[in-house]
């Protein structure tokens, strides 16, 4: 029961966050509810029991990429946004069909059926997963995870080779 | 106990949220972080599922979705600086010698 | 007793490819500090090297089968295949590069390393026997050829193709993965083979199953240019550097047929009831966009664009005949298709010179007679693209539309061949343009030996392929053994 | 059997030579032409008495076309039909080279005119020895063929190709009759062979009815009734006539020898040479009967106004061609034959004649720019009076006994017989009529020529008039040889000869009539005389009737110069008509507008769609993002929708 | 039912046929010289040429299996052979081919100044295919050289032809290929259907159900109508012909367009007996239109090249109408119609294309009393043009005959109405002649017109001596055809199985 009102609390908060984030006109106040918003998703994790997730969550992405967004957006001029239009010309309808998603979306999911509907209670020597799921992580998915190295240098060159000031050519 | 419905739910309503303004955002960083709301929808719906079926993929599967995002950005910005620098512009309508 | 890191090791071999050719980019890049600009030709080489030494590797794998990190990654004859594919893709691209980064005055070896990476990428789709290693493949590549769109940094065509192609890219991305965690959730895994166990016993008139496999549909089609997920296809061809979509129109396209192939004919066997009705139609609404839209474009890169996006049209009918000779038709397909249109963007880098010379068809006014081995070659090309015997792009389309005969779905043969018939106009015209046309003022084009190389080897394949299919094809066959 | 088949090859040779080195041999090249024709004629004369000796040659030569059951043989029959036609042809044909030599001297064309006339002779020798249908055809479309190149010979004159072309076209709609002619007997019987099919055709199980048109016809009728389609185009019978006048545009030799001797004779011969079946469809015999009648009269008629010395003796060649067609309708064919025979003697000789008056004035054919030319050309006036004697029919000339012949056995024919008779002799009267008509506006009365032509009117060279004098010759004596049996009884030579071919429809007139048949004989012959003295009393003693009667019936007498306007008329539907004009119709509209139309329409629509497709690619991104989520949603909608 | 006789010569007949120019068109690959080119062009197609004489004079006319046979595996993964072999339906095509090639070589001899050395690589390469579309007995094969002719095809009219060869050329190549292409699902079809096999003797001996060949017909029919062309289908004929340059004109009249009657001989008919059955009738009076309608758009023409090529649709009426006669006047008049045709309008192109290259001009107006100046050319005129009118002793009657007989045979009408044809085709072509050869000289160029040189006389003279020796002694070549054509028949008839309605209409008819 009591599960169930933290969960609707941190649902509520992260569509209305969600809904902000997307809306607002500065970006920086969207970068703002976007923080707010991944740590409800955190929440939501431990509310799952992936406490690990729930760190790498606020340390990655709200540590990182978000500050990442944050710094660029002041680089580039944010002023310009307050005259600019917000959304394109046609973003009612566009509206109507993202209703139109969800309306789809949670229609076939309500009739969906889930094996995992059943909805075992969490076993107690698996919540302490961070040591399970480093052995899966080096073993069963080293591969993923040394490709996961190089996109993420591959993310650096380009960053870096793209961004970096005009120099020899 | 939660239902596993209410979370795919949540889910599918931040996946929808993400794709609307992916739609109709004209800034460009926006559209950006309105891609990050997808795919933070799609890493409640793992966690989710794992946390139900007892199985880690679902959580080792949001940690590289995570660093995925993370190169994502990291490339995405820089091109967006370029277009910046070179159109002095970042909002996505304007992005459009090409067309036809 | 041996311990887990010798355990390691040992399972570490069937990697040894895709090893290789990160290795291989990781040199590059550090290569890249000690090598003056005037040599940077050299790495385009020294990857050339790297490539050939994973063909070897790989060539050493061939029939074998065996899966290793509890199934996340296999190795069998249709990923060899398939890389041996991306190999001469990744070579091509890199041949017809070389030179056409001097005449851009683009000194970077950072290019060769990308392009590396990304062929990696693509390896790892093909033997990925995990939903997870699939979707970083598909990252990998994905990132490597965001950065190559946009390298030509000071053009904005270039960038603004990075930023639509990296924009809807991670749209796509996004879409496929809530479809893979919906697939998750309902197997329960993201092992293909325990996917496909599972479905064997669940009942498929589950929706949710139904809407992740929509939802894969949506992002491996935009991976392949399928209509209506085409869109970005024509101009980020048209912006990207000539080389880049090149490359981009061979790698990633024949790519994503492998996790096409692996996931709908594999994994979601059972739901081929389903697949195949959807996928036949993306076909047909493939295959009319790109063959209609080529029709009225002027510039040669869009025309291929779209030209690309109805041969994925050709593919997908393959697939959606599905079955061991549908698997197998795609695979020849793709095949054929990447080397012939390597070829045909590599006459097209012949002519780039100087400003914009050489994007627009009528550039190749007269081409017949200012330079008969170019033309010449063009109109292999285009013949083969169109499907004229005695080309290779014929054996492709036979086959594929055989395929569909043999399924039952020759309403759909029979459209495509229609529809493949538009689109001799247009391919047509650029021989036109070449041989009937006077040439407005000379330009010298490009002698490059290495572009020379690629256009001899791509050439030469599709008249080979044309006249004596045999050995690709048996290959093809035996390749979708560790599918079926 | 070589020596009969050496008949028609030698002018073949003659054809050959003269055709190929023409170029060196100028006018050398008439003398092998000649020397093929005159070689035919001795090895003709040879036949003759080897059929006299009673030795009719069957024979094949080799297998032309075998396909099926259908074979057909290059093969010769020689009976006495063929051997008769042999004569008259090889004969006139050598007279008419020797003659040409001095008509066509100094002309540009001179060797090629010879090939042809030896192509020519060889085609009309093949027609009448073939042993089969399709055999005939070959010769008969062959000399189609010649007279062609004849009409059109001087082809930078427009009028001369434009008759050629007339001639060669009316031909093959006649034809047309013929081919399905060949169709239908092939189809009935099995074969094309004469012999093979008269055979069949004497066998009644072999024929069976059609219901056309709710009656009842016999498949004989029809096959005759087609044949005959064919002889009317040859042999320029109404309505097809109308090609014969408009060949006078070529060299008066070739009006002699194809268009008046010969060629359109061959009408008849295929008619005489088919009497088995004829005989066997009464109603096609009538039919045959009174086209020739009816022709024999209108192109009389024409003849008596027209001005122009070729035409009216075109004219009354149509008009005998007629008298032929009467009396094989009757089933008179020896008297068909033998009034072809004489005919082509006195007919050949009229042209050649004219042909010498026209040479004497230079080339003028207009009689009303001739006149009083009696004294300065007297061999020709002398041989044109012998040839209008025999064509009026007077005795004892030729004409007399073949003419009289016909309308004896028309009178004593069927029902219908006495109404042909009547036909007769009215064209017989017209035909002394304007037969003097022509030779008083000739040579009598006074000269209606400007001085400078008068100036230079001269007797034709020896070369010309001894053919002449030959034709002449004949003209008086050949019809003895056919002498009825009124006046000499068993003296018809002639019908004796041919009596074995044909049924004997004529010998059942019985022999007590003869007085009666007398009579006969000489009313027409005084009919004739009156023609003449017609023409005499017009034209010699007072001139001005023709003028003043012209004026009083004007329009009668416009519309025979006019010709009926038949021309016309034909011009306005066929040519004009049903041809050019529907063609540029078709074309226009059917061909251009509506097939490539709708091609090239088609290839507009794609392309147009493709130019409005283009508008799609806007190349916003968040249309492109758009455009996949729509994918998605109709997607997930259809899965939706279809469960 | 029918076999391949192994090849008994030495040396592989039809490979070679094929091959020589293959390899002639590589060589040409590396000469320069112009004049060189010209002569290794036509000495190759002489090879070639040389080498029917084997062919002609080994071919055993008693037997209608496929000769000098030859059969190696090719593409195993399909079943697909490279097999070929010759009968008398096809024997004579090939040596017309090698004919033909050799003479359009000749007379490109100075029209061709531009890239001689591409033109006569095309010109090579055509000859391969066509020989190996009428050499192959492997669908796929078959289907392989069907195509490949209109690349050749295409450079030709569009790089030689004439002011309007562009769209001449997309024309001809996108109506041909869409017409083939519905031909290639229906291969695809057979293999499946006739138990994954491409061999065309055995799919002869498979009985296909009713539904499927229907089908399949109508799409073999697509394509080989189109070829032919048949009536609605013929417009890309005029313009392709007026474009195109001597030589492909005379290619393109000679081979390209039998191969639609060919592809009905060897492939419709004793694959889909029923269909063809079926069709027959539709057939049949799409013939008889085409016979008239083409002979009316003669009328119309103002262009010497395109009154021919609606002359060629008048006369390939009378081939279909001959072949689907089916009786053997028709069938064996049908065979020899596409040889005659193939002789008669190779040879009037001839002439158009000696004309052209002296006056450039093919409005027919342009000429008029040119055979005062050039009498060997009017002379050779005259012989074709009353060949095409099909004057007896020319081969043009012996053909017309035989078809018109059939078509009588099978149901009158179409005979009387096809016979029309005959009058106007006199009618068209003597009008031709005369606005072209006689009457004054109307156009002051002409005054000083060339008569034909020996080349062109060279060119021009076996087809005139093919004209009479086929007209006076057909059974020359009817020799050739009897067994085949006969066996053709006997296995249709053997294999109709239920004779549908509308056949039955048509048999009832032929009662009387």
């Amino acid at each position: 029961m009591v599960h169930k009102l933290i969960f609707l609390y941190f649902a509520a908060v992260i569509l209305i966050s969600a809904v902000l984030t997307v809306t607002r006109k500065n970006p920086i106040h969207s970068v703002m509810y976007m923080l707010l918003l991944f740590f409800h998703i955190a929440g939501v994790f431990v509310l799952l029991n992936a406490e690990f997730l729930a760190a790498v969550q606020l340390i990655v992405y709200a540590g990182a990429i978000l500050i990442l967004y944050l710094f660029v957006v002041m680089l580039l001029s944010v002023d310009r946004e307050v005259t600019a239009l917000r959304a394109n010309r046609f973003w009612p309808w566009l509206i109507g069909f993202g209703v139109l998603i969800a309306g789809e979306l949670g229609l076939l999911i309500l009739q969906g059926r889930f094996p995992a509907d059943a909805g075992h209670p969490m076993r107690a020597e698996s919540a302490s997963g961070v040591g399970a799921l480093g052995m899966e992580l080096y073993t069963n998915y080293l591969v993923p995870f040394e490709v996961a190295s190089i996109i993420l240098l591959v993310g650096l060159v380009g960053a870096v080779m793209l961004a970096k000031k005009k120099t020899n050519e | 106990m939660i239902p596993l419905s209410w979370y795919i739910l949540l889910s599918a309503g931040l996946f929808t949220i993400g794709v609307i303004g992916v739609l109709t955002r004209r800034n460009v960083f926006i559209v950006l972080m309105s891609i990050e709301l997808m795919l933070n929808a799609a890493n409640i719906n793992l966690v989710a599922f794992s946390h139900y079926l007892q199985t880690l993929t679902g959580q080792i599967f949001v940690i590289f979705v995570i660093t995925v995002a993370a190169a994502e950005a990291a490339v995405a910005l820089a091109i967006i600086i370029l277009l910046a620098r070179n159109r002095g512009s970042i909002y996505v309508d304007d992005f459009n010698i090409m067309k036809g | 007793m041996s311990s887990p890191i010798q355990e390691i090791l040992k399972s570490m071999t069937p990697l040894a490819p895709e090893i290789i050719v990160i290795a291989g980019g990781l040199l590059v890049l550090i290569l890249d500090f000690f090598t003056d600009k005037q040599y940077k030709g050299y790495l385009g080489w020294f990857s050339l090297g790297c490539l050939s030494l994973a063909a070897v590797a790989s060539h050493g794998m061939v029939g074998t089968t065996s899966s290793v990190f509890s199934g996340t990654f296999l190795i069998d004859p249709f990923s060899t295949y398939f890389k041996f594919v991306f190999y001469s893709a990744c070579g091509l691209g890199i041949l017809v590069s070389i030179n056409y980064l001097k005449d851009e005055n683009i000194y970077r070896g950072e290019y060769y390393a990308l392009m590396l990476f990304a062929t990696s990428g693509m390896m790892l789709m093909a033997s990925a026997g995990d939903l997870i290693t699939l979707y970083l493949g598909l990252e990998l590549m994905a990132l490597s050829i965001y950065v190559l769109a946009g390298f030509m940094r000071g053009s904005n065509r270039s960038n603004e193709a990075a930023i639509k192609y990296l924009l809807l890219g991670a749209f796509s991305s996004g879409i496929m993965l809530y479809g893979m965690s919906l697939l998750y959730g309902i197997t329960g895994t993201t092992n293909l083979g325990a996917i496909l166990q599972f479905l064997h016993t669940a009942d498929l008139a589950n929706p949710v199953l139904m809407l992740a496999m929509i939802m894969l549909v949506v992002s491996f089609g935009f991976k392949v240019a399928a209509a209506p997920f085409h869109m970005w296809v024509p101009d980020v061809y048209e912006g990207a550097p000539t080389s880049v979509t090149a490359f981009m129109s061979a790698g990633p396209k024949v790519a994503g047929f492998a996790v096409l192939l692996r996931v709908f004919l594999y994994a979601l066997q059972p739901l081929h009831g389903q697949s195949t009705a959807i996928l036949a139609g993306l076909a047909v609404l493939t295959m009319a966009v790109g063959n209609i839209m080529a029709l009225s474009q002027t510039n040669i890169k869009r025309m291929l664009a779209y030209s690309s996006i109805a041969h994925a049209g050709y593919a997908l009918v393959g697939l959606a005949a599905g079955g061991p000779d549908g698997a197998a038709s795609v695979m020849l397909y793709v095949c054929i298709y990447a080397l012939m249109n390597m070829g045909a963007f590599g006459v097209v880098i012949m002519l780039r010179k100087a400003g914009e010379r050489g994007e627009d068809i009528s550039d190749f006014a007269g081409l017949g007679k200012t330079n008969k081995t170019a033309a010449f070659l063009m109109l292999i090309f285009m013949f083969s693209l169109t499907g004229i015997p005695p080309t290779a792009g014929f054996i492709g389309k036979f086959y594929i539309f055989q395929s569909a005969v043999q399924s039952g779905l020759v309403w759909l043969a029979v459209v495509g061949v229609l529809l493949s018939s538009i689109s001799a106009y247009f391919y047509l015209r650029v021989i036109m343009v070449m041989y009937m046309k006077e040439p407005v003022g000379s330009f010298e084009i490009s002698r490059a030996p290495s572009l020379a190389l690629a256009l001899a080897v791509s050439a030469s394949f599709v008249l080979y392929i044309g006249i004596l299919p045999s050995q690709l094809l048996d290959f093809a066959k035996a390749s979708i053994a560790g599918l079926m | 059997m070589l020596r009969y088949a050496l008949i028609p090859l030698l002018p073949f040779a003659g054809f050959l030579i003269a055709g190929l080195f023409g170029k060196f041999l100028k006018e050398r090249a008439a003398y092998f032409a000649i020397a093929g024709v005159v070689g035919a004629f001795a090895l003709s004369v040879l036949a003759f008495f080897d059929v006299l000796g009673g030795t009719i040659i069957n024979e094949n030569l080799y297998s032309w076309i075998s396909i099926g059951k259908l074979s057909v043989n290059v093969g010769l029959q020689i009976d006495q039909l063929t051997v008769v036609m042999l004569l008259v042809v090889t004969t006139l044909s050598s007279l008419i080279h020797i003659y040409s030599v001095g008509y066509m001297h100094g002309d540009k064309g001179f060797a090629r005119f010879f090939s042809y006339l030896a192509l020519f002779t060889f085609f009309m020798l093949v027609l009448v020895m073939a042993n089969s249908f399709l055999l005939m055809f070959v010769g008969w479309e062959g000399v189609g063929l010649c007279s062609y190149l004849l009409i059109g010979f001087w082809y930078e004159k427009k009028t001369a190709s434009d008759a050629g072309i007339k001639a060669f076209v009316v031909n093959r709609v006649g034809d047309f009759g013929f081919l399905l002619g060949m169709l239908l007997i092939f189809a009935t019987y099995g074969t094309l062979n004469f012999s093979e099919v008269f055979k069949a055709v004497a066998d009644p199980a072999a024929n069976f009815n059609y219901l056309l048109f709710g009656s009842e016809i016999s498949v004989i009728t029809v096959i005759s009734l087609l044949l005959f389609v064919g002889a009317m185009g040859k042999s320029a019978q109404l309505p097809l006539y109308v090609w014969l006048p408009d060949a006078m545009e070529g060299p008066t030799p070739v009006s002699a020898l194809i268009h008046a001797a010969t060629m359109v004779t061959a009408g008849v011969f295929m008619v005489a040479r088919c009497a088995p079946i004829f005989s066997l469809s009464p109603s096609a015999m009538n039919v045959v009967a009174i086209v020739g009648g009816l022709t024999a009269v209108f192109a009389a008629t024409i003849g008596l106004v027209q001005n122009d010395i070729k035409r009216v003796i075109a004219y009354s060649t149509i008009s005998q061609l007629g008298y032929m067609f009467l009396g094989l309708g009757v089933g008179a064919f020896s008297a068909g034959i033998f009034h072809l025979t004489t005919h082509a003697f006195f007919k050949g000789l009229l042209f050649l004649a004219s042909g010498s008056v026209i040479h004497a004035l230079s080339g003028e054919q207009d009689m009303r720019k001739m006149g009083a030319l009696k004294s300065k050309i007297k061999i020709t006036h002398a041989v044109f009076i012998i040839g209008s004697l025999a064509l009026a029919g007077i005795f004892p000339f030729a004409g007399f006994f073949s003419k009289d012949e016909i309308l004896w056995s028309a009178y004593n024919a069927s029902s219908l017989g006495r109404g042909l008779w009547v036909l007769g002799v009215a064209a017989a009267f017209m035909t002394a009529f304007y037969s003097f008509r022509l030779i008083y506006l000739t040579f009598y009365g006074k000269s209606r020529m400007d001085h400078e032509a008068e100036h230079h009117v001269h007797e034709s060279p020896k070369v010309m008039t001894i053919p002449l004098m030959v034709l002449a010759f004949f003209s008086v004596v050949i019809g003895w040889i056919g002498v009825p049996g009124a006046i000499i009884s068993h003296a018809n030579l002639f019908g004796d000869f041919l009596a074995p071919l044909f049924p004997h429809a004529e010998h059942a007139v019985a022999a007590e009539s003869h007085w009666f048949e007398l009579g006969m004989m000489v009313f027409s012959v005084v009919v004739a005389l009156a023609g003449i003295r017609g023409a005499y009393a017009w034209y010699v003693l007072n001139p001005s009737w023709p003028a003043y009667w012209a004026e009083k019936y004007k329009g009668a007498y416009t519309l025979l110069l006019s010709k009926y306007k038949v021309d016309e008329v034909y011009n306005y539907i066929f040519v004009d008509g049903l041809v050019h004009k529907l063609a540029k119709v078709l074309y226009t509209i059917g061909d251009v507008k509506i097939i490539d139309g709708a091609v090239n329409g088609l290839a507009q629509a794609i392309s147009s769609t493709s130019q409005q497709s283009r508008k799609i690619q806007t190349g916003y991104v968040q249309q492109y993002a758009f455009t996949m989520g729509l994918g998605l949603v109709v997607l997930v909608g259809l899965y939706y929708v279809l469960n | 039912m029918l076999e391949l006789i192994p090849n008994q010569l030495g040396y592989p007949l039809l490979s070679l046929l094929i091959f020589i120019p293959v390899i002639g068109s590589f060589i040409l690959l590396f000469v320069r010289n112009a004049a060189a080119v010209r002569w290794i062009a036509v000495g190759v197609a002489a090879i070639d040429l040389a080498l029917c004489l084997p062919l002609l004079t080994g071919f055993d006319t008693t037997t209608a299996n496929m000769q000098f046979g030859e059969n190696l595996p090719w593409i195993t993964a399909w079943g697909i052979n490279y097999k070929l072999g010759v009968d008398g339906i096809s024997v004579l095509f090939v040596a017309l081919s090698a004919l033909l090639t050799v003479i359009s070589i000749m007379v490109s001899w100075t029209a061709i100044q531009d890239r001689v050395r591409e033109f006569m690589i095309a010109l090579l390469f055509l000859e391969a295919a066509m020989i190996g579309v009428f050499t192959s007995l492997d669908l796929f094969l078959f289907y392989i050289f069907w195509e490949a002719m209109l690349i050749p095809m295409y450079l030709l009219i569009g790089i030689w032809g004439g002011p309007n060869r562009l769209y001449a050329a997309i024309k001809f190549f996108l109506y041909t290929l869409v017409g083939s292409v519905l031909m290639l699902i229906a291969i695809m079809s057979i293999y499946f259907a006739a138990g994954k096999t491409f061999d065309v003797l055995a799919i002869m001996n498979h009985q296909f159900t009713y539904a499927f060949q229907m089908l399949a017909f109508a799409a073999f029919f697509a394509a080989f109508a189109v070829k032919v062309p048949m009536f609605p289908v013929h417009t890309w004929l005029p313009d392709a012909h007026v474009e195109a340059p001597t030589a492909g004109s005379i290619i393109l009249a000679g081979i390209l367009i039998k191969m639609g009657a060919y592809g009905f001989l060897r492939f419709s008919l004793p694959f889909f007996p029923d269909a063809a059955l079926a069709w027959t009738p539709a057939i049949m009076v799409l013939s008889v239109i085409a016979i008239i309608y083409g002979a009316y758009m003669a009328f119309a023409q103002t262009d010497f090249k395109k009154l021919i090529a609606y002359s060629s649709v008048s006369h390939m009426g009378f081939v279909t109408l001959g072949i689907f006669a089916l009786n053997s006047q028709g069938l064996e008049g049908g065979i020899l119609q596409m040889l005659n045709h193939g002789v008669s309008t190779g040879a009037l192109f001839l002439a158009v294309g000696v004309i052209y290259e002296r006056t450039h001009t093919r409005v027919i107006a342009e000429y008029g009393g040119i055979a005062a100046r050039v009498p060997v050319y009017a002379t050779f005129l005259l012989i074709i043009t009353f060949s095409s009118i099909g004057l007896p002793g020319t081969n043009g009657f012996i053909g017309e005959f035989a078809i018109l007989l059939g078509a009588f045979l099978h149901f009158k009408p179409y005979a009387v109405i096809a016979s029309l044809g005959i009058i106007l085709g006199a009618g068209y072509m003597l009008w031709l002649y005369q606005r072209v050869a006689l009457g004054k000289i109307t156009n002051p160029h002409n005054e000083h017109l060339a008569d034909m040189n020996l080349r062109e006389v060279a060119a021009a003279l076996p087809l005139v001596v093919l004209v009479f020796f086929i007209g006076l002694y057909p059974n020359a070549a009817f020799q050739m055809v009897h067994v085949s054509a006969s066996n053709l028949l006997q296995h249709v008839n053997a294999k109709v199985q239920h004779v549908p309605a509308m056949a039955q209409a048509v048999g009832s008819l032929l009662g009387k």
